[in-house]
């Protein structure tokens, strides 16, 4: 008999070698079958195993999955996008400069933030992790109060208190990102818990990397999100890598992490997460069948993290760098632009044009942020600021402290 | 103020949870075995029949979710009162509390809070053996951002969990669970007391408040400033007493905000203070205390300030009352204070 | 659209209330398929739906799960779980006469730590709840070690610092029990992962109860179990109760515990933990797979906790008195005695002189433990005690408090 | 001892784990991105190449389980060095740490322990914001059964490290991360030094040990004792340089078990002491040497102690510098000492 020898999960390529995505099994777009949002959980075993796409090779929208979306809708959600995609390489560009600290990008998973807003209800509430700016850029954050945060500025909404990309919108209803994985995915629960106890419709939905998934919270979420079958969606960003460490060692060999549902009784259900059409459709089929009363759904979205972890992160020390152009999936902006322009809505001259509006509003947005301070020049923030909403009263050992900060001690 | 009834701790803290799901909709009540049940130690005997299943929730053994469900909770409009069965097992909420509950105001400029209490019994002195005896004060007295309380009478138990569910701010509410039915002085061999016939067993059915971040005078005197909470404070009064001393006891309350000024003037009216409190020595939160006191008394310190806690070790079950600071190890901390021989 | 509400796991029955087991769905005895130990995960999730068992109604071994085990490892079976019940039934009487402070039966869950422990090797380390008394007991633990721990007293293998049941067996490799719920589970994991790097063919087992699987120490370990394929094997004891909550919510609605392996990618088994049989065949199941290198088992034992969850407990305060009575999965101890005699290796009258002979036995034991004093008669642990082993060496600090200690300060 | 190469703070840690992965097979090194990809801060670079993927091993993303995991290692016989990533992130391992690690030799009577080291660098100066910049060494020293450890330079870091994962006690071992390049005297205006050319950077090639448990005088003087280690001590050295005092300043190296002796012979010496560190200031470990050093040294103390620490918020990433107990806060504390005007 073999004595057992730890098992190290294989990683498909490193620096150096030729990518290798066989470990990727396509379905064809259309191929999945579409339960009705009220099935048991145990309908969606299959699900949870294959992958819902949409868009096909051509483009074309195929199958039960199609969310049949007005030309209006799809191209706001081509737009929110790009504008994600600018947004990211010139806060890139700008952390280079040295303007701000920290950037993380969301390269390559755009859809994944934007489609399943585009789904969602506005008075839905959303628990982001830090790659999910496509969230509040969907929801209208505007650009300015965004890169006011990332500048920790006179106007930065966190009061210069968060490191850059942990921003939040309680007027748009995005909770506030947390530097610590996978704590927002029990609170999503417990705020959904809370809206089914009040007898209110509106739903929670959280993101995590499929890395985080290894943490507690996860478990803590799907157990109490079972328990109370809360109306929540909780979503598992698939893109393949937690900053060094492939999806293997989150446990993604073999088995998906959408099975994670179904494994302890809530649906499953594992998109193209590069499908913007799939990704909406999947959303709206959890979002329907949580304000039915039956619960939470998890959803994997499976996509690949094109860019570098952070700004302060080197991917080509241990992955090759090409190989997000192999990536079977594709680009999600690439495949959402030749849908439209296969559904002829949308033309290569159009696009362009797109690329330079949202460039132009993007560098203005800059500027008028700039204007406000950034964190080594100009205006600042008041450093009393580091002693309020420790709080919400400041106690009497707060109060000396700030004083004697202000009196240089 | 309302008519008043004896009660012991538990019925007090059980009243508090009655009065606030009665006059507020957002509380709601979670934990372990708190509903159909009432809680091991009984606490919510009867708020799930009254208020609903919905409101007083059983959960699932997982106190790092019963936490993050909370603070969800706190976010969308309610106001949980969340129960961790024994202070011994808080630990694997440690990280929702410290980096979330505790942060959350900050991080988001107040965008976003959850105004969650913490109920938790405390301390040794039922034979709980080393995982139900623990005081981890001190390990959440540290963390900016919370509040710590511990009430050692069944008026401040009421009166102090119902300004913590008021509370906008989280806050951490240690049960010294030996004082749920009587006060307790340290001597395991006298029959058990009960709360019946004394002073702060005298409670209002109804609404009132302790605040938070108020210190209590628990007994005046002149000689040595006793500063404790949770059990130990029955046990410094009894010490005194049996040592004669006219010692002034301080019931601290609230270890966070803590209330300086009433233990300063004390110490500075005595010259010398004691600090006692169950939970081990070694950087607990007496260290605090008495650092905080040297600074601002030094000059009118004729001790040094001495501290009586629990040994720096688990908490052993055969050798429950060796280890518990008792009042024999409080008396020799009087005199080594009052440097009386022998 | 019917809107959310809080759903509130159904519990069958409350005092008063005749007791319901419906929700408890019997597959027939040697119904279920056994498939190779080493067949890829995907193939248990039928089995880890269902049930497996091997005893029917007559007591016969029934399908491709009876382990066709010689009669003498049956009756060492039966004698170590009459030994089990005997033991528990007179430690309660000590605690209620004040003897022992406290004390925690595993009354009509004995197969599950007895068989177990049959079907494993003696290398095999073992990772124990605090139920789990006879897998000390089958393992050869000696009563009178047992009972000095549960006194206290001056042959306590704990010395003194834990509670009552804590036990612990470095010879007998049973690790030391730990008040915190689930903690032993990742450990046992880690144990295994070292076994693995060692290149040695132990295993690691570990039990918790349905309720803890809730913690998130049953998450951490089910992972670093798969992702490593650690040869351990993850017993999950469902008794229906967890102190006064019903495992629905630990997440026990529709879904099996069992199905969470299958759901993280490590194999599950569902199994009658009643019938000494299919405890037995199962583990040796899971062991073979495991010592291959297929990596682990999630084990779900349905049981029925048939006493209090402990001497500090009250059950008729939340379930019906009368349920064990009804419980459809029996008593295993009458079970495997059924089926003794059934083969014609067992009487009536043999097993009332076991009964009279473990009594005896059992009383014999309290009597020498008892020599070595209680907790508070005869002779006692030296408090000093209380100092040592907190580290390997005594610290300055402690040697101080020590001699406070006894100088009386 | 074998022949010395100048190493900063992180080689001197790799050599560290590289000298003892070659001399015990039972030395396992385990943690998120420590084996391929070799750390984020590179500590562990090149390990896992040298000694394969069984014995440096990737993890999940899940600090709970990795402690877990590494005590089971630890009991089957192995010697496992955990890192978590940042300190910030070790909460959702306080309860294995707590519960488990620190309580597994006394409950079982020595029949099971865990040798287990947990690296974990900590502290701000690298604009990392509240969740990469946190102290809680606090958090740990009140924990009985484990011992933590700082080290402020190159050589300390290498032979403490060699010395905890000797030990059969588990340790944690902060790591300064200001201090992995280079030494900081707390001002981020200079441009940032390199550890070239610093004595404590002479490091040696082999294998050596610094003893657990005993501090360091990292400047002799004689006018005021400053406490403190990691970072803060070369801020202290570096105010007490600008204003000119001569101060003996102590690095305590270890929290648990913590020197006294070396510490109180200094303040018996020099009858002031400033104590200084990173972690917030309320019931920080501050608190703790304040107290000790107060009990043991009252008679010669001609003031107050003074504590000098972070704040009691947050670590804010837009005001790092403000937060920062830099050398303006300790030359300020030292001057309140010696009470100095201005
Ligand atoms: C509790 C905790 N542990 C570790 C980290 C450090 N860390 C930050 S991001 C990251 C990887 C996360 O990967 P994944 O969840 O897949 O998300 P992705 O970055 O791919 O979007 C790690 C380990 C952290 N922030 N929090
Ligand atoms: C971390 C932790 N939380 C809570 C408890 C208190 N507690 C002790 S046993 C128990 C119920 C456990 O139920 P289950 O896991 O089903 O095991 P069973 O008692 O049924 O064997 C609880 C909540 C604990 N010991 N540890
Ligand atoms: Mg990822
Ligand atoms: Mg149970």
């Amino acid at each position: 008999m073999s004595k057992p020898t730890l098992h190290i999960p294989a990683v498909p390529a490193r620096p150096g070698e030729a990518p290798d995505f066989s470990y990727v099994h396509l379905a064809p777009a259309g191929a999945a079958l579409r339960p009705d949002p009220r099935v048991p959980v145990r309908e969606t075993v299959e699900l949870a195993d294959s992958l819902i796409r949409v868009l096909d090779e051509e483009g074309k929208a195929r199958g039960a999955w199609d969310p049949k979306l007005e030309p209006s809708v799809l191209l706001a959600g081509l737009q929110n996008m790009v504008l994600t995609r600018v947004f990211d390489d010139r806060m890139q560009r700008t952390q280079r400069q040295g303007r701000i600290t920290f950037y993380v990008r969301s390269y390559g998973e755009e859809a994944v933030s934007v489609a399943a807003a585009a789904a969602l209800a506005e008075t839905d509430m959303l628990f982001p992790s830090y790659r999910n700016q496509g969230l509040f850029l969907a929801r209208g954050v505007s650009l300015v109060d965004l890169m006011c945060q990332l500048l920790s500025n006179t106007r930065d909404m966190c009061k210069g208190r968060q490191l850059p990309v942990m921003y939040h919108s309680a007027e748009k209803r995005v909770f506030s990102i947390s530097g610590n994985l996978a704590t927002q995915y029990p609170q999503a629960v417990g705020w959904a818990m809370a809206a089914a106890i009040k007898g209110e419709s509106q739903l929670a939905a959280a993101w995590i990397g499929e890395g985080s998934t290894a943490a507690a919270d996860f478990h803590h979420a799907l157990t109490f999100a079972k328990v109370y079958k809360a109306p929540v969606i909780l979503n598992v960003v698939n893109n393949q890598w937690a900053i060094s460490t492939f999806q293997g060692y989150a446990g993604g060999e073999q088995r998906s992490f959408a099975a994670r549902g179904p494994g302890v009784g809530i649906a499953g259900l594992r998109v193209d997460g590069n499908d913007f059409l799939a990704v909406y459709a999947a959303t709206q089929w959890a979002a329907e069948r949580a304000r039915s009363g039956e619960g939470a759904t998890l959803i994997e979205l499976v996509t690949y993290r094109a860019g570098a972890h952070s700004t302060s992160d080197d991917p080509s020390r241990y992955r090759p760098r090409e190989e997000f152009g192999e990536w079977p999936l594709g680009d999600p902006v690439q495949r959402l632009k030749q849908h439209l322009i296969q559904i002829g809505t949308w033309s290569e001259a159009q696009h362009e044009a797109l690329l330079a509006t949202v460039e132009e509003q993007v560098a203005t947005a800059w500027k008028q942020a700039m204007a406000f301070g950034t964190l080594n020049e100009g205006e600042k923030l008041d450093p009393k600021l580091m002693f309020s909403d420790v709080y919400k009263e400041m106690p009497a050992h707060l109060q000396l402290q700030c004083a004697q900060m202000e009196s240089g001690i | 103020m309302s008519v008043t009834s004896t009660m012991n701790m538990v019925q007090a803290l059980n009243s508090a949870m009655d009065v606030m799901l009665e006059r507020h909709a957002s509380v709601v009540v979670l934990g372990e075995d708190v509903g159909y049940f009432g809680g091991v130690f009984r606490v919510t005997d009867g708020l799930q029949k009254k208020y609903g299943a919905h409101r007083v929730l059983d959960t699932p053994i997982a106190e790092g979710g019963i936490i993050g469900a909370a603070i969800g909770m706190g976010v969308n409009g309610l106001r949980p009162v969340a129960e961790i069965q024994f202070a011994d097992y808080i630990y694997p909420a440690y990280d929702q509390i410290v980096s979330e509950l505790a942060r959350l105001r900050y991080r988001s400029a107040a965008a976003f809070t959850a105004p969650l209490t913490i109920r938790t019994p405390c301390g040794g002195g039922i034979r709980g053996g080393q995982t139900h005896s623990q005081s981890p004060e001190g390990v959440f007295a540290h963390v900016s951002g919370i509040k710590t309380v511990m009430p050692s009478n069944p008026y401040d138990a009421k009166g102090l969990l119902i300004a913590a569910i008021e509370d906008d701010d989280p806050v951490i509410f240690f049960e010294p669970k030996r004082l749920y039915n009587g006060p307790f002085d340290g001597d395991p061999d006298k029959p058990a007391q009960s709360w019946l016939g004394h002073p702060m067993a005298e409670v209002p059915q109804g609404y009132y408040r302790v605040e938070i971040g108020k210190a209590s005078v628990a007994r005046e005197g002149s000689a040595v400033t006793m500063v404790s909470y949770g059990t130990m404070v029955h046990v410094c009064i009894a010490a005194a007493e049996a040592e004669g001393v006219d010692a002034e006891v301080i019931d601290v309350r609230s270890m966070m905000p803590l209330d300086m000024d009433t233990i300063a003037q004390s110490v500075e009216k005595t010259g010398r203070c004691l600090i006692a409190h169950e939970a081990t020595r070694f950087a607990g939160f007496g260290a605090e205390l008495s650092a905080s006191i040297q600074e601002r008394c030094f000059w009118s310190l004729e001790a040094p300030i001495e501290r009586v806690a629990g040994w720096d070790t688990p908490y052993p079950h055969a050798f429950e009352w060796q280890y518990f600071p008792g009042k024999q190890r409080v008396q020799r901390g009087l005199r080594q204070l009052l440097n009386i021989e022998g």
